[in-house]
Formats: structure tokens, C-alpha cells, sequence
């Protein structure tokens, strides 16, 4: 079952809406990106707890998806899941302050990078399990359906997630029920180090088909590709049309984790490939075409992000200066 | 009261719930036609969108519990054998169990895994783990084992009020005998509250699952042998009744455990390590646990029998400890026999 | 990938083998039914330990797979796995003495029913837990592609199994990895008591498709169908072509397990239902061929029927009167 | 002897027991790159078919590890996180642990599964489990947690030539520091086979994984005020040895348990339940577990060091201990202290 609408996006010389949309687009994904760029240099500078994942070069998939999600949709999202959040209208400080691990963190610091949640926006939260938001969305999603007030459920997840059975289970089960469900897997060319064909065989959006699921198979670092591909995808699964897995090719442009060059003991792509992967850097696309399409100036973008920027730095300072969590609370929160 | 078998009270527990509240619901492999008996009728009363059969899909179905009880519903989810509770673990020990926690407390839980347990069917070392103690360790989930139907009855209705994750479970051999349960609909069991179900100066027996029944034949025959037995049965694993257990020990001095579950960190040893440290002044005896032993369930009837602690083997526990104590001298006991810390 | 040989076998009218084979392949067939049958009643008159799940109707599919295995081939059943322990060479004596609980079972009374195993014939054995053995046959033909001896492993499974995220996780990697790999699908139209269509979105030989897999589908009440179809598989994977799944079309024409109308709340399929299948019952089908071929008469295959019967008979009557296991030994054979 | 880090002395012990075997084999996620270390040069040294990257299938490796076992190879299976041994729960727990028995001694299970346990690097409640009493729990699975290289060399070495399977776990945080390995390509050490790493007379400290060291250092400050902690690291789990605890406390009559794994249930507690029942008259002070408690393990690092026992907590429960039995009347020991049963 292939969806009809949209194939012709590629063709769209022009922006397909209007200027404050543009703008509010791409601020978002530029807010992620200067997160996930400060918080880079944050665990460079050993200044993070633990170790993190960057988002760096997929912010058009969260920003597309979610722009079409309500507060009450949800979302689940992966151990990469910074910018799931973000996008999802998830607050920048209180996520900082979590990685941070500090008391001010969305989780309290019980969760950090691997666990940013806000139920009260709808965000189930990062995971630390691989593929283990795909169960998690799909009983989101039950749950959306018996209540019938038309609320989804989205489910992230990377290349390298796909090949955990529960994709499989998953598809099979929200096919037969129906379920309002989006499966969006990210397809970054790496699961960790290996790159996506030594370990994922055949094309993941295929993985739909024999379970009578939707798919469409998208360049994920063309923001307006993504948008109207989500668009059209939560139009099906608002409307009762059951699941749709959407695969976004995109790439990622930082490490699997920060600071992994520390501890591997060999390289697995070379300088070469990344920087020409950056060419088709999502930001840097969107950037130039809302420059080309003179719906901005480069002088406009540079103040948005100066704006992004400081937003950003004042997320980090007051994460700074926050309070660690108070280690008599350090049981708390187990059960309700 | 009326005389009810075990799937009986299960399924008027899961139907006067799912009554009471419409987010409460049923899903699993079969829920429909039912293996057990305990979720018969209930599509027929409250629709296919809530009692849903499912593919056998355990690692699914697993974390669905989680999405769908952290969206507002409270998912009951039958995994049938408690050995399937292994296909679907990860959702269960790596999400539902740490959910809360790792969200700083932002969402409640309310769902319910059942599986059943233990040996005594010839159903073989992968139909018969008694695998709550895998489930204790996790320290996210609360953890009960149902020995008859009023408690199961009980019980279930409270895991399924409970705003936490719960992993109910009852003993594979016990769903035939039939035992009075109260008709009361909000006949609601605390979680993490131990019975008495027999008082006895002489001797503390803490009995679980199928063992409760055997604890108390074994108490009827030391009985006979002026030997009184007090059987405890904890019902709830995680959190576990300490006191009650401590209590008890710290009058009668001596400790039995029954457990169906393998010996290494197993349900006993738990037990046994709380009554040795807490209530070490108190302690006649060394405790003494009764259980499988670390072996898988053999499917042969005789071998499953030797494996399995009975009766005998409790009797002949206790009387060990009764003699044992009688023969060598005494301890000194602190003050009074208190329990420590 | 679709194979193309034998799409002709529907066509093929007279049997493609000799008289021996023939006369071979109907035998064995016919010894598991009677096996099973003789189970069937023994469990009925409570005379077996534990629950019994026959493969009554399904005979075709064991037979015509395993006549293309050699005794070190590897096969990975399921917990209706009498039928493949036979049909790979097991022992009837020590299964049905296993079935009954007794030392001389071949897994000396430990493992019962669903756990049948003969190592030194390939067996890896009948499995309790749905889709176990689709890993453990991806492992074993992992260790016959190192070994380069041109072994092969095949993991039989259910339409219900087929549910598992196990069976993509072993599509993919089996893929990849291009295992000598056989996965044989018998959808045998339930999964315990619910009908497949409810449970099991699309046509299972379809998943194969997303990773690149041989797949077919085929009659597996139609021997010949069966064999023609397994012998093109085993030289596919034997041959370094990587796995391949069949989907044998089958019915189960006993209860998902002996007595299960003594505990279930109602009735999940008509006895309507069950007579008209009763009409493709494969080991019928096939003795009213070989009556038509004149590859023998009816009185030869009442003759060998009752030969089969009291293999069966003595069966019952050694394994009835042998030991029951000795106590002592209960936790013998944990640890090698 | 020469120095060396916990994965450089686990890299040495997989080469040379691939150089050793040709059907040992290395499999799991990203083994070639190799996340901690371990298996790095491994792949270039014995070729892609025995050292293979493998998608991220949890399932399906587990299991297949124990088909190629079964088929006559000796898998080394890397899950890398212990958590991640959940979602590879089902082979493990259903099959791996009870295969040989349910198959009557069939068949020999030579693997091993790997993975990294416990808190200290702020990875978080899903990468921080230390995961071995529920794998204890299953009683088909030898269990081994090695403190340090060297031990971490000889056990892994006698995992892999074992005919069982065996689950080879490290400490998450110990992975820098650099401690004597022997040279010696045969240095092999017994599963099943305590340590005694320091002698004492005054109290027993029995340390699992990254406890042994905070056991060490707490011995350390004892001695600097008159009281001789003797440490035992029992290394393998399961089976554990029993003696080796029993011989100590025996004679020190105090235990201390440091275990970095969750209360209930856990290895400590399993190890009280022993010492409590078999060293019962020989014990002159209830025995104290020092444990993480029954949490999820967070993120934060204040958070993560509270929960984490270390040196100062254990050095305050051997404290407690000494003081608690000078402060109440010595309870009256039986012949010599010794043993029961
Ligand atoms: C169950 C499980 N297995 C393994 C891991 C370790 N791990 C973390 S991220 C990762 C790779 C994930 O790849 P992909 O799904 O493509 O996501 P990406 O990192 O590319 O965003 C792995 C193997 C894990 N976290 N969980
Ligand atoms: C992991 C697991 N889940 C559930 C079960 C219970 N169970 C036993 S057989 C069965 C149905 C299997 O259906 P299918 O694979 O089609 O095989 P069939 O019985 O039709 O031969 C189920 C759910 C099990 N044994 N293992
Ligand atoms: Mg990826
Ligand atoms: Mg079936």
C-alpha cells in the first residue's frame, strides 16, 4: 500500500508555506542543532555525566513529524532523543538541566540523556533500549483508539532499531487493530559502527509490506519532504487508516556517541564521507533555500540564530547553576 | 462466602473490575477462548476493543502494557505461563519496572501481568519456573502469589487498583479445588500485607504459592505431634510483609520456608536473610528452607514429585529444627527475643 | 526472489517417484499418525503426563522435508513435534517411552512431549516455547556454514510462531549472513484456539520478501507438493544460496492439545469446519493415488497400515512397562 | 606478571582462547569496532566468519548461541550491556539454562554470554543493572563476575573452555585501572573457586564485581583501627562456594556482604541465607548486607554515588557489626563455632 499524495514534493521548486511557518521550522531544528552542539562540547569538556547521543543532521525529521502532532499526540523516541523532544515542544531548559543531571531536569536527574520525558506534552521519553519505544507507542496508541477522541502515537526509531523483532510484532498487531500508529524509522546509515548494510538487509520501509502496513520511504534531511510526507501520514492514521511506517534516509553527522573516537579502537567511515554527507545537512539545505526563495536574508537567519544561540546558553548556565538532586530523595519515584 | 475455584475468583475479579472501571483491560494470547478458564466470558461481556486476544507476540505485548497503562488505561496483560514472562521480559524488567523512576516520577503504572507458575502438571522445565524471584529482584514491580481463591480474588482486585505495576501469579496445580471467597465486590486485599493461616506458638512456617497448602497439612500432622505450627503466607512478595514474618519468628525462635522457587537468591533465601539478620536473637535454630532446588522442572511425574517440597518435606524441616534445638544447648537470646534494627 | 522450479507440480497427475519411495514416504506418514493417535487416546484415558499436541493432518510436511535431509542435517521443531522427530529418524520407541515419562524415553523421562530430541540424528528437538527454535537453528547453521560440510539446518514452525519478532530477526541475519537455512512454515490455520486470520496480518512466505529471502507457498496436505518443493530448498541452501522460508497451507485436524474441550469456555472452530477439511487429510490423498496409479492396492496398504499399527502397539506396551526414572537422579544432567 | 586494564586482559583471554580452539567464536553488536574495548583487534586477527557483527537481535543471539553450542561450537555471545541480557532473556532463561537437562544429557552447551553490569558511569537505570541474581536464580547457568584482569583473564578462559553455559560479567566502572595479569597462556582459574584477597581474623567481608575493591580499601581503614577484615570475592556466582564463605566466617563469626546488586533477592542475600543457616552458631552478630537497595539506578551522579555502597558504608556496617556484639552479651557458640549441616 503505497501512499498517493506527495510524490510530487521533489519537484517543489517553492517553499510550500508561508514565511512565519518557514521561520518557526526552522528555528526548531536550529534549537536543536545549538543544543545538541553545546551539549557536544559539554561531554568533550568532560562537563556531562555520562555519555550522549547527538541528533546533529536528522532535526528535519523530528521538526516535519511533530509540527503536525497536538500537545495530546504522543511520541516515543529512542536513546538519540534530544530532538524528538524539542520538536515535540518539549522545554529546552528543563531538558539541558537533565542532562545536566540536575535536580531542575525534566526528569529530576532520576533519567537523563537517554530517559528525557514530559508526559504532559505527550512525550513518552528517550529510551535507552533499542526499539523499546515501539511497544511503548503501540499501547500508546490502543489506548488512543479506545478513547476515540483522535489522538496518534509515534513511534522513533533508528536503522539499526528495525532489526529487533519487535518492529515485526509491532507491525503485525497495530495491522490487524488498526491502530493509530506512525512508525518513523531514521535511517542514519549506522547502527553504532557498523554501517547500515553489514547488519539491515533489504530496504526497511518494505518491512510494511507484507503485514498490509502503509509506507513511504523519504529523503529525511529535506524538511519539506518530511512535512508533507507526516502530513499525509497522520491525515491516515488520525482517519482510522491503521499504521504507516514512513523511512527518513538521512545521515548522522557526529559520532554514535560523543567522544567515541576516545575508546574505539578503529575508525569505521572516513572524514571524507562525513563532510560530504554534511552538503545535504538539513539546516544548511533549508537555510539556503529560504535565502534562495528570498523569504529571509542571510543577515535575518544569522539574528534567529544569535537568538537560538542565547537561548541555548542560558539553558546551560542556569543547568550549571542548579541544584543537584538531593540525595535523600535518591529512592524516591520508584512506585506511585 | 460461596465455594469458588481459583479460575473462578480470577474471573470475577477481572469481570467486577473491568465493570467498576472502564479503563481497566484484558489482553493477551487467547484471552478469548481462554487456557484457564479465568478470562471466559469476559469478551462476551465487555467487548472485543477491551478484552482483545493477541498475536504470541510476549515482547510486544510486554511494553504495550507500558504505553497503554502510561496513556490512562490500566491494562491487565495475560502472559499465560510465567516462563513466557522470559520472551516478554525486557519491557517488564528494563520499562515497566524502572518507568516511574527514570521519568522523576512523572507517570503512574496501573497494570497487571499474570502468568502462572510452578510445577505439578508435567508441563516440563519450560511450562513450570516459578519465576517471581527474577521479578522481586527487579525492585520496580510488586510481586504476588495468590494460594487460594479468596486471596487470589482479593488480591487480583487490588493489583488492578493499584497505580503500579504488578505481576500477578498463581500456582499451576491449585485451579481445580474449590475454597470459600467472599461475595463482596470491594473485597480488596492490601498489597503487601502477609496472612496467618494458622497460628502456632512452636514454630513459624512461611509458606508460598502451592506451598501454603502443604505447610498446612504439615502443620496438621506436627499437630498430632504436640508440635504447634504458625503457617505465614506472604501473598505479596515485593513489598514484602517483613514484620509479620519477623514477628512471628521472634515468639516461635524457629523457621520454616516453603518455596517452590529454585534455591539460589530465591524467594527463601530472601526470606531467610531478613529472619537471620532481623530477628537473630530471637533464632532457636538456623532456618531452615524447603525448596526445589536448582534444577529445571523434569516432565516425569516422579521426578517432579522428588523435586517438588511437600508435606514430608516440611514435616521432616520443622521436626529438624525442634530436634536440633533440643539437642544442643540453647542460646543465649537478647533481651526478650527482639528482633534487631 | 521466487523459486521457479516445480510451479508445475499442481499439474503433475502421476506421482514423480518410485514404487519404493512411494511405499516409504506413505509408511512414515502413516507412523505418525498412528503415534499420534495412539497418544491422542492414551491422553484421553489419562494415561500420559502432562498436555499432548498431535500433528495429526500435518503428516505431509515432516515426511516430505526430512526425506531430503541427511542424519547430520539439523531440524529445530515445535511443541507438536512428534511428527518431525519421526520423520527426521527418531526413534519411535524412545519417544513414545519420553511421551510417557519413562528412563527409556530418549530424553530419559526429562524433557516429555514437547521437548523430543535425538542429537546423534540431527534433532535438536521439539520446543515449548513458541518460535524457540527458529535461534537455535539459525545457530546450527551458522556452525554447518563454518564447518563447510555442506549441512544444513531447517527450523520448523507455526503460522501462530510466525508472530515472534524471532522469525524477522532470523530472515534478516540469515540473509545477511547467507546461513544454510531452512524455515518451514506449516500454517496450520490456528494458533491454539485463534483462527490465523485474526492473530497474523498478510501471507507469511511474504516477510521473507523485505530481506531478500526465497520464499514459497505450497500445499503441505499434497506429499508430492511438499517433497518437490523441499528438495528445490535443501539444494538452494545446501548450495550456498542462503535460507529460504516455505509456507506449507496445512489444517490441524485435532485440538490445539487432547482434551482442550474439557477446559475452554467454547468453541473457537465447527465440527462442520473440521469434516470438510477432513476431505484434504494428505495421508487420504495420498493413499487414494496410489491406489489410482496402481502403485499398490488397498489390501497392500491395509497391510502395511496394520504392520505400522503394531509398531506402534509394541510402542505403547514397552514404554507402559519400562521404569519410571529414578528419584535419585532427578537433578542429574544440569551440568555436563 | 604484567600490568594491564580489565578489557586488555578479557581481549587476551578471547585470543587466546580463538588461537587455542578454532571453534571458539566471537559474535554480537559492533564486536569489530567494540564498544568497551574487549573484543578489538579480534576480527582482523581471526577473519569475519568467528568474529561477527551481528544486527541488533538480542533474541536471536542468545539463541543462536545455543545453537551453535549444540552443533559443536564454543560461541562467546556479547550482549554488551547487562541490561540488554533482558531483551535476550527468552533463550537464555528458557532454553540456554535448561537444554541439557530437558534433553536428558544430550548435549553439551559450550558458551558464554558477556556483558557489563552495574552503576557508576551515569549510563542510567537501562544500563546499569547488575543483572546476576535473576541469571543465579535460573540455576542452569554458571555465573561469574570478575573484579579484577587477572581474574577476569582465568575465568573467562575456564568460561570458554567449559562445556556449560556460563555468563561472564564486568563491572561497568573498573575498566581503566591497570592491575597485575600473569603471563602464563594457560593461567586458567576454576569456576567455582572463591578468593581470598585479603586474610583477617576479626570479620569476614564477602565483596562481589566493583564491591571487592571498596571491600579492599574498607579493610584498609579497619586495620587502621585494630580490626582485620578478611575479603573474600567468591568470582563465580553460581555455583558459589559455599565452603570458602563458610570457612571464613567460621572464624571471624562476622559477615559483611557488599553487592552491588538489588536488595531483594539479590546475590547478598542469598549469601546471608547460607551463612545464617549453615555458619548459625558460629555467628557472633547478625550478618549485614551492604547493597544499592531496591531502586532503579539514576542518572545523576550525587544520585548514583548515595545509592552505590562503597568503602564508607562498608566500613560502617563491619563497625556495626564489632560494636553491636561487644555491646550485647556474646551469644553462647556451639562446639568450636563450627558448621551445621
Ligand atoms: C536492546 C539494546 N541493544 C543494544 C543497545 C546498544 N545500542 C545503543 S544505540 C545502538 C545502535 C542503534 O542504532 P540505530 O537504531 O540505527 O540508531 P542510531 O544510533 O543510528 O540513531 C546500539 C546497538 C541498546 N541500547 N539496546
Ligand atoms: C513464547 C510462548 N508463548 C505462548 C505459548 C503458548 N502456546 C503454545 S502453542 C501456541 C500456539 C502456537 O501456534 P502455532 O505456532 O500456529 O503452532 P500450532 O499449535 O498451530 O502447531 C501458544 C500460544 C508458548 N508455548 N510459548
Ligand atoms: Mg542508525
Ligand atoms: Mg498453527
Amino acid at each position: 500500500m503505497q501512499l498517493t499524495r506527495s510524490q510530487s514534493f521533489v519537484a517543489c521548486q517553492k517553499p510550500i508555506f508561508g514565511i512565519d511557518k518557514q521561520l518557526a521550522l526552522y528555528r526548531k531544528m536550529l534549537l536543536i542543532r545549538k543544543v545538541e552542539e553545546m551539549l557536544g562540547n559539554a561531554s568533550l569538556a568532560a562537563e556531562l555525566p555520562g555519555p550522549v547521543h547527538l541528533y546533529v543532521g536528522q532535526e528535519a525529521i523530528a521538526v516535519g513529524v511533530c509540527d503536525h502532532l497536538a500537545e495530546t499526540d504522543w511520541i516515543a523516541s529512542t536513546h538519540r532523543g534530544h530532538g524528538h523532544f524539542l520538536a515535540k515542544g518539549g522545554d529546552t531548559a528543563a531538558l539541558v538541566a537533565e542532562v545536566f543531571g540536575r535536580e531542575t531536569g525534566i526528569c529530576r536527574g532520576r533519567g537523563g540523556s537517554m530517559h528525557v520525558a514530559d508526559f504532559s506534552r505527550g512525550i513518552i521519553g528517550a529510551n535507552g533500549i533499542v526499539a523499546g519505544g515501539l511497544a511503548l507507542a503501540a499501547g500508546a496508541a490502543w489506548a488512543a483508539q479506545l478513547e476515540g477522541t483522535g489522538r496518534i502515537a509515534v513511534a522513533f526509531f533508528g536503522d539499526g532499531a528495525a532489526n529487533q523483532g519487535v518492529l515485526m510484532e509491532t507491525l503485525n498487531l497495530s495491522s490487524l487493530w488498526k491502530l493509530p500508529l506512525i512508525l518513523v524509522c531514521e535511517n542514519n546509515g549506522f547502527a553504532e559502527f557498523s554501517p547500515s548494510a553489514t547488519v539491515t538487509s533489504g530496504r526497511i520501509a518494505e518491512r510494511a509490506v507484507p503485514f498490509g502496513v502503509a509506507h513511504r520511504t523519504v529523503d529525511g534531511n529535506n524538511l519539506e519532504a518530511v512535512w508533507l510526507a507526516a502530513e499525509e501520514a497522520v491525515a491516515h492514521a488520525r482517519g482510522g487508516g491503521g499504521p504507516i511506517l514512513l523511512e527518513f534516509e538521512t545521515y548522522r553527522l557526529r559520532g554514535h556517541m560523543e567522544q567515541e573516537m576516545a575508546f574505539l579502537s578503529k575508525t569505521y567511515r572516513t572524514n571524507a564521507e562525513v563532510e560530504e554527507r554534511r552538503s545535504a545537512d538539513p539546516i544548511r539545505r533549508f537555510r539556503e533555500a529560504l535565502i534562495a526563495h528570498r523569504f529571509a536574508t542571510a543577515a535575518d537567519l544569522d539574528d534567529l540564530e544569535g537568538e537560538v544561540q542565547d537561548e541555548v546558553v542560558r539553558a546551560k548556565q542556569a543547568a550549571k547553576a542548579a541544584p543537584w538532586p538531593d540525595v535523600t530523595g535518591a529512592k524516591d519515584f520508584m512506585f506511585a | 462466602m460461596s465455594r469458588r475455584r481459583m479460575v473462578q475468583a480470577i474471573q470475577e475479579a477481572l469481570a467486577e473490575e473491568m465493570e467498576r472501571d472502564a479503563r481497566v483491560l484484558v489482553f493477551g494470547e487467547d484471552v478469548e477462548a481462554s487456557m484457564f478458564g479465568e478470562t471466559a466470558g469476559l469478551s462476551e461481556r465487555f467487548g472485543a476493543s477491551r478484552v482483545r486476544n493477541t498475536p504470541i507476540s510476549e515482547a510486544l505485548l510486554s511494553g504495550m502494557a507500558v504505553g497503554a497503562a502510561a496513556a490512562g488505561y490500566r491494562p491487565v496483560c495475560h502472559l499465560m505461563y510465567g516462563n513466557f514472562i522470559y520472551t516478554g521480559f525486557d519491557a517488564i524488567a528494563n520499562q515497566a519496572a524502572k518507568f516511574r523512576y527514570m521519568t522523576g516520577g512523572q507517570v503512574k503504572l496501573p497494570l497487571v501481568y499474570m502468568g502462572v507458575i510452578g510445577g505439578g502438571k508435567a508441563t516440563a522445565a519450560q511450562h513450570s519456573d516459578c519465576i517471581y524471584p527474577a521479578l522481586m529482584n527487579l525492585g520496580g514491580l510488586k510481586v504476588v502469589v495468590a494460594s487460594d481463591p479468596g486471596d487470589a480474588k482479593g488480591l487480583l482486585k487490588a493489583a488492578i487498583r493499584d497505580d503500579n505495576p504488578v505481576v500477578f501469579l498463581q500456582a499451576a496445580g491449585r485451579s481445580r479445588e474449590q475454597y470459600p471467597v467472599p461475595d463482596d465486590e470491594d473485597y480488596v486485599l492490601p498489597l503487601g500485607q502477609a496472612a496467618v493461616k494458622r497460628e502456632g506458638r512452636d514454630l513459624t512456617i512461611v509458606a508460598i504459592g502451592s506451598m501454603v497448602k502443604q505447610a498446612l497439612l504439615a502443620a496438621h500432622e506436627l499437630a498430632s505431634q504436640g508440635i504447634e505450627a504458625e503457617v505465614i503466607d506472604p501473598r505479596t512478595l515485593f513489598p514484602l510483609d517483613e514484620d509479620a514474618i519477623l514477628r512471628s519468628v521472634s515468639r516461635t525462635g524457629r523457621l520454616v520456608i516453603a518455596d517452590e522457587s529454585h534455591n539460589t537468591c530465591g524467594a527463601a533465601s530472601y526470606i531467610s536473610a531478613i529472619a537471620g539478620e532481623r530477628a537473630f536473637a530471637a533464632l532457636k535454630a538456623p532456618v531452615c528452607r524447603v525448596t526445589v532446588g536448582d534444577v529445571a522442572m523434569p516432565f516425569s511425574p516422579p521426578l517432579e514429585d522428588a523435586l517438588r517440597p511437600g508435606k514430608a518435606e516440611i514435616v521432616r524441616a520443622a521436626l529438624g529444627l525442634v530436634e536440633a534445638n533440643a539437642a544442643s544447648p540453647r542460646r543465649q537470646a537478647m533481651a526478650g527475643g527482639e528482633m534487631l534494627s
